[in-house]
């Protein structure tokens, strides 16, 4: 048992995945000697050695389309896309082949592979460094997606993506990599793909979060417990597709009431499927409408205005308020 | 000397070894053992005869679109050949005759150009990837095998196959790239046919030949006349063997034609003259390699009626195959039916026993591939607990 | 007033803006000689010539970047993309360029550029050339994205598309191509974008339908009407995004009940957020679930599966009864 | 003749004009005039001047992240000094020098990198596109300016950036292919300097120079020193002229070398040697150019003190900014404001008002970019009519 922050506990998956299994490689672009720009690969290439932690050249889609290809063949790729932000430049890769090989060769061929990248705002970053594009990820079938919240189920989830036949997409909150520390056991562990946590249990309203967005579902539950005695439950989703739809429906039967807070801008965003599985799962115990707080429906603002832009605890606790007066 | 050309220049190489007559070059010529020499030509035929048929077939609106491989089948055969059982072949989406040569059946093709998935199912000893649609996105795959064989200790070579067209996209200059620093055991062919659908080859590129553009790698490219199978031999074999023994990847150009429509869906006539199509047609590559055979005596009689016949056959158990069952869909989404979909599943199961049970007593039902059931809803959504507000039924 | 099926409306849309405005080109693979696959630009290139419908190389990404490009320098570009399957290979041009240019200089450079493509089934296709793609863009903050249902409103919309000062994504139904003709006037007709259509007026329950899932809609509601006396308002969307909230929501605050229908897979797709924006803005009015008649949550199926996969009009009659009778 | 060489062979040239000690190969020196010689002496000390100091701002938190230039001035500016003010400049992220001579403010220059939107505005007659960070995406981009400045009939000529670890993105492909089948008047100026982050060359290509890389395109390529300026202003004078006369694009390699981190968040000595830096600190461009002034005598006294003066008062006044009015992130996501972002904006007015409201009277309002206030909900759900169903009011 080890008190590691994010980054620490991920590569400690990293390396327990790499040790049991020899088939397990990492790719990516300056993965190798500088431990990737986020040390998250950290010391792997000098365990493993240049051919299983591989420097790519710079292009997103090689690494991607000759992942594929590794996949085929049974290795078991692990992909570090440097930050989501250029991972549109393989998303036609991941698009029409990872998630569809399985399918195409109706199980002759799977795309065992995991594509992880760093997401999300809070790190007074440029351009492309702090969007949120889990929703393009959610909506292709064949694909799961994961999100982890803090070092133990961030490790815990990696394993299980890596172990996992599909390819899995997971996405790692850049504001949590150096955030808490947490007490991560030494033996291996794995989380089940597909589940959501209660991440606190409470009967007045449901908030669903995930990521970076936990922490800030926290803060606005503390406030709600001290300053209007409201208990919050939050449902932290780990998996965003697929989505943990039952959890989300019983949450919602028992308290009526959710609000969805996530960095990603509102339209047509992953709010939308969380909102409209709620609906589906728990109409008749609805109280109130469901309410969304997310970044608005504008291109990168600058770093000066992400503040402003992305949910913070008070704009989050205003709708858990709104909701809970309708 | 400030201003000095860099040493080496850089060379490309033109391989040749039939002329159009089917007159050899000894000098050239690849040591084939006269049954594979049969072999070939045999493929060569089987490959053009079901070419044709297929075009009939989709003519009779008895499969959807496919993309005809006529005049192209010296540049697949003569690279394919070079291959082991046990390499593997990555076609694009005009490789019949490759895949026929790797043992694809043909029933399996016409399944796939019919709709069914399970015409794009290798079995599990083949190693072979299946048709693959989206211009050159198969490319980093073939390098990606590679350099899996290498990391298994396997020595496997990876062959595979794109248009001129495909040159143009990112994902050709990735593939390239990547098999150039890795030093991965591929051949990259390429089947230069002068057309991507209505664009000819100088629209798509100004580079006098796609040889050359291995030079951008640091690997060797040799353009070959894409119609003389035996030189498509020769430098395929040559490719292979530079990857098998582990001296890195091969751009192979074959300089071909494709003689038909582009895909049934297309009219050529639209963008190119008869002519030109009438002076490739002198260059046929079955009528050269023919020729050639003619004078070594290894011309077998009846071949186009032996091969006539495996092909009907084949479009025979084809056409018994029965409907495609819709609920497979589900299967191989995942490794394993994730809970929404067995719960779609069940809706459209749902679905086909509802229209079933509606019809008349003694009607036969519909295969499930022309269902137009209606059952109760969607699927998915867990069921909600007992009414908490009040409201108003419809139409109370 | 001419009848016109879909591919001469378009045809006609593209004539006369190129006539109007010198600044419009067209540009993508086979749009020139061959006058594209489904032949929208046919002629063009014989009018123009090919500095003005340039056959590009084969090469999605080259094509939007260079139109981008284009676009900075005050020309208005229409690209072609052959099939919107095909698209992911140039997504990062438009997520990171084309959608951005205007936010990231402040409105110093915008892209005025359309990018047309042929989407949605029912073509017997093979695989990339019948999906649905269009939430993709719709969660894209500085992109417009459109889907005319016939002829007459596929002319106007493509000519407002072109006049429109940003970037639009244009999606052309191919199962519409050469389906009914209408009477499309000779001069011209714009359209604007951003309004849904009452395509018909309804009191007991509202579908939702764009593209060619206007056509089933229809052939719907006449069966509820037939059958079962049922009044159905059918909102066609038009634009999918930014999406006619009121419209909408006008709609159900009468109806009261709502059926999405769209043949993109059902997860976290475009049926989530109308469902969503449904609920936020007629909540207390909603008197059974939003439903979503959808595609499966799996990937492309062959097309000897398609009708099984796609919406029909059996499965959304089933649907709406199931709404009904709530 | 069936195994021929492909006439003519392809070369690749090397040109440098100044070796290490500031000497002259006279045979080669590009005419410049001596005050632009001076003018772009100027422009290296300010740049790297410019460059220190941003790098001490960062480190003070000041500014964000950005990748700094020392060592590439001479690469930058001795091609950009060969453009008109009309002619267009495309950089990609580290091209502070040139976006400093196209006349982008030092202050703007802040701005950018200090997360301010307003920094990446260009002049309504600037012919620049701002900072691009999407490796390679720009060069697509600068294919169709010039693609269009030749369809309206202009002469400008568009010069673009990329590194070395860009060429090996689909997007670098694309661009140079249609380049060199639109023949447009375009510039690709690569500043290769051996490095991207941690990869060095010989990990991201396995050709020998960047420079054979356009012979995939059909277009000449030339390599440079680029730590020599005025053999790259001699080479890109040639490729601006070539493109200026309709002859089409040109490759120029620039052989530099990245003397600092990648960006401020890096840390080099993790991959590189002290020893690989300090060979190259032997070949730093200012050095060698103020040598060859120096000979010529056109060094200028006390220019270190006038840039520096320069500098101090860009930082000044971008110091004096106001904070960042987060209300205009809705201005010009489009070119109007749509009615959901109009409600957006204005349910952020609203938490700002409310939360300006709740002080204590006489407390200053935070900035705005500083805000923590809560208001009533979100925006944009039309407001519903009034209740029909019965429901529970929370807690009631
Ligand atoms: C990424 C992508 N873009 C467009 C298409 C449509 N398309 C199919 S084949 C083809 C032309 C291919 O030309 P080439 O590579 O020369 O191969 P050929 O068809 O001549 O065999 C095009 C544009 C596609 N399948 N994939
Ligand atoms: C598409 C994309 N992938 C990855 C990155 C992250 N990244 C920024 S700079 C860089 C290296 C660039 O190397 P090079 O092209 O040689 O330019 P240099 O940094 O040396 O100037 C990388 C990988 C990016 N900005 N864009
Ligand atoms: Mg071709
Ligand atoms: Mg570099």
């Amino acid at each position: 048992m080890a008190k590691l922050n994010m980054v620490k506990a991920l590569n400690l998956a990293l390396l327990q995945e790499m040790e049991r299994d020899p088939d397990v490689l990492i790719i990516g672009e300056d993965v190798g000697v500088d431990g990737g720009v986020f040390r998250v690969t950290e010391d792997l290439h000098r365990k493993f050695g240049s051919t299983r932690v591989v420097d790519s050249p710079l292009a997103e889609a090689g690494i991607i389309g000759a992942s594929v290809g590794m996949a085929l063949y049974g290795l078991k790729p692990i992909c570090e896309i440097q930050f989501s932000g250029f991972a549109f430049q393989c998303f036609h890769q991941i698009e029409n082949h990872a998630a569809r090989y399985r399918m195409r060769t109706q199980g002759r061929f799977g795309c065992q592979m995991v594509v992880r990248m760093p997401y999300g705002g809070g790190v007074r970053a440029l351009e492309h460094h702090s969007e949120s594009e889990e929703q393009f990820y959610a909506h292709i079938p064949g694909l799961k997606m994961v999100i982890p919240s803090g070092p133990r189920n961030a490790r815990a989830l990696l394993a299980s993506a890596i172990r996992d036949p599909d390819p899995v997409i997971f996405f790692e909150a850049k504001a949590l990599y150096h955030a808490a520390k947490e007490d991560v056991p030494d033996e291996i562990e794995t989380m089940e793909i597909g589940r959501a946590r209660i991440d606190r249990p409470g009967h007045d309203l449901t908030v669903v979060a995930y990521g970076a967005m936990v922490r800030v579902a926290r803060e606005a539950a503390d406030r709600l417990h001290e300053e209007d005695g409201v208990e919050t439950e939050i449902v932290d989703l780990l998996t965003i597709s697929p989505p943990d739809r039952e959890t989300l429906a019983a949450s919602v039967r028992k308290t009526g009431r959710a609000v969805i807070v996530h960095e990603a801008p509102k339209s047509f965003g992953p709010g939308a499927e969380i909102a409209t599985s709620i609906m589906e799962g728990a109409f008749l115990s609805l109280e109130a409408p469901i309410l969304r707080v997310t970044a608005h429906d504008v291109p990168f603002v600058g770093f000066a205005r992400e503040r402003a832009n992305l949910p913070d605890v008070p704009r989050l606790l205003a709708a858990c308020r709104e909701t809970l007066k309708f | 000397m400030p201003r000095t050309n860099i040493e080496p220049q850089f060379t490309v190489e033109h391989l040749s070894v039939l002329d159009a007559d089917g007159n050899l070059d000894s000098a050239v010529e690849p040591p084939i053992p006269p049954d594979e020499l049969k072999r070939l030509y045999r493929s060569m035929v089987l490959a053009r005869r079901f070419d044709e048929r297929m075009l009939r077939l989709q003519r009779q609106g008895r499969i959807g679109t496919f993309a005809p491989i006529k005049g192209q089948e010296a540049a697949q055969l003569g690279s394919v050949a070079t291959l082991r059982r046990t390499d593997w072949m990555v076609p694009s989406f005009r490789e019949t005759a490759s895949m026929l040569w790797r043992g694809w059946p043909m029933e399996k093709m016409l399944l796939f150009f019919a709709g069914y998935l399970e015409g794009g199912q290798p079995t599990a000893d083949q190693h072979d990837l299946p048709v693959c649609i989206p211009v050159s996105t198969q490319l980093p795959h073939a390098v990606g095998l590679a350099y899996a064989a290498q990391y298994r200790g396997d020595d496997a070579v990876v062959m595979v196959y794109c248009g001129d067209g495909a040159t143009s996209e990112g994902d050709f200059h990735e593939a390239m790239n990547f098999a150039g620093v890795w030093h991965v055991p591929v051949v990259f062919v390429i089947q230069n046919n002068q057309w991507a659908i209505s664009i000819p080859l100088k629209k798509q590129t100004n580079s006098r030949t796609i040889a050359q553009k291995a030079l951008a790698y640091g690997f060797p490219g040799i353009q070959v006349d894409g119609n003389d199978v035996l030189a498509v031999y020769a430098a395929s074999q040559e490719a292979v063997s530079r990857a098998r023994q582990g001296n890195g990847p091969t751009l192979v150009e074959c300089v071909t034609y494709r003689l038909g429509v582009h895909t049934t869906s297309d009219d050529p006539t639209k963008y190119r003259s008869a002519e030109e199509v009438a002076s490739w047609e002198r260059k046929d590559p079955l009528t050269r390699f023919s020729a050639y055979l003619q004078k070594r005596g290894l011309l077998e009689p009846g071949l186009e009626e032996q091969v006539d016949r495996e092909i009907a056959a084949a479009v025979r158990s084809f056409e018994a195959t029965a409907g495609a069952d819709p609920l497979t869909m589900f299967d191989h989404a995942y490794a394993e039916r994730l809970p929404a979909l067995e719960a779609q599943r069940t809706a459209m199961q749902a679905r086909f026993e509802h229209a079933a049970g509606e019809r008349p007593a003694g009607a036969a039902p519909d295969p499930p591939s022309h269902e137009s059931a209606a059952t109760g809803g969607d699927d998915a959504a867990p069921a909600s607990p007992p009414m908490r507000g009040q409201r108003r039924p419809w139409r109370s």
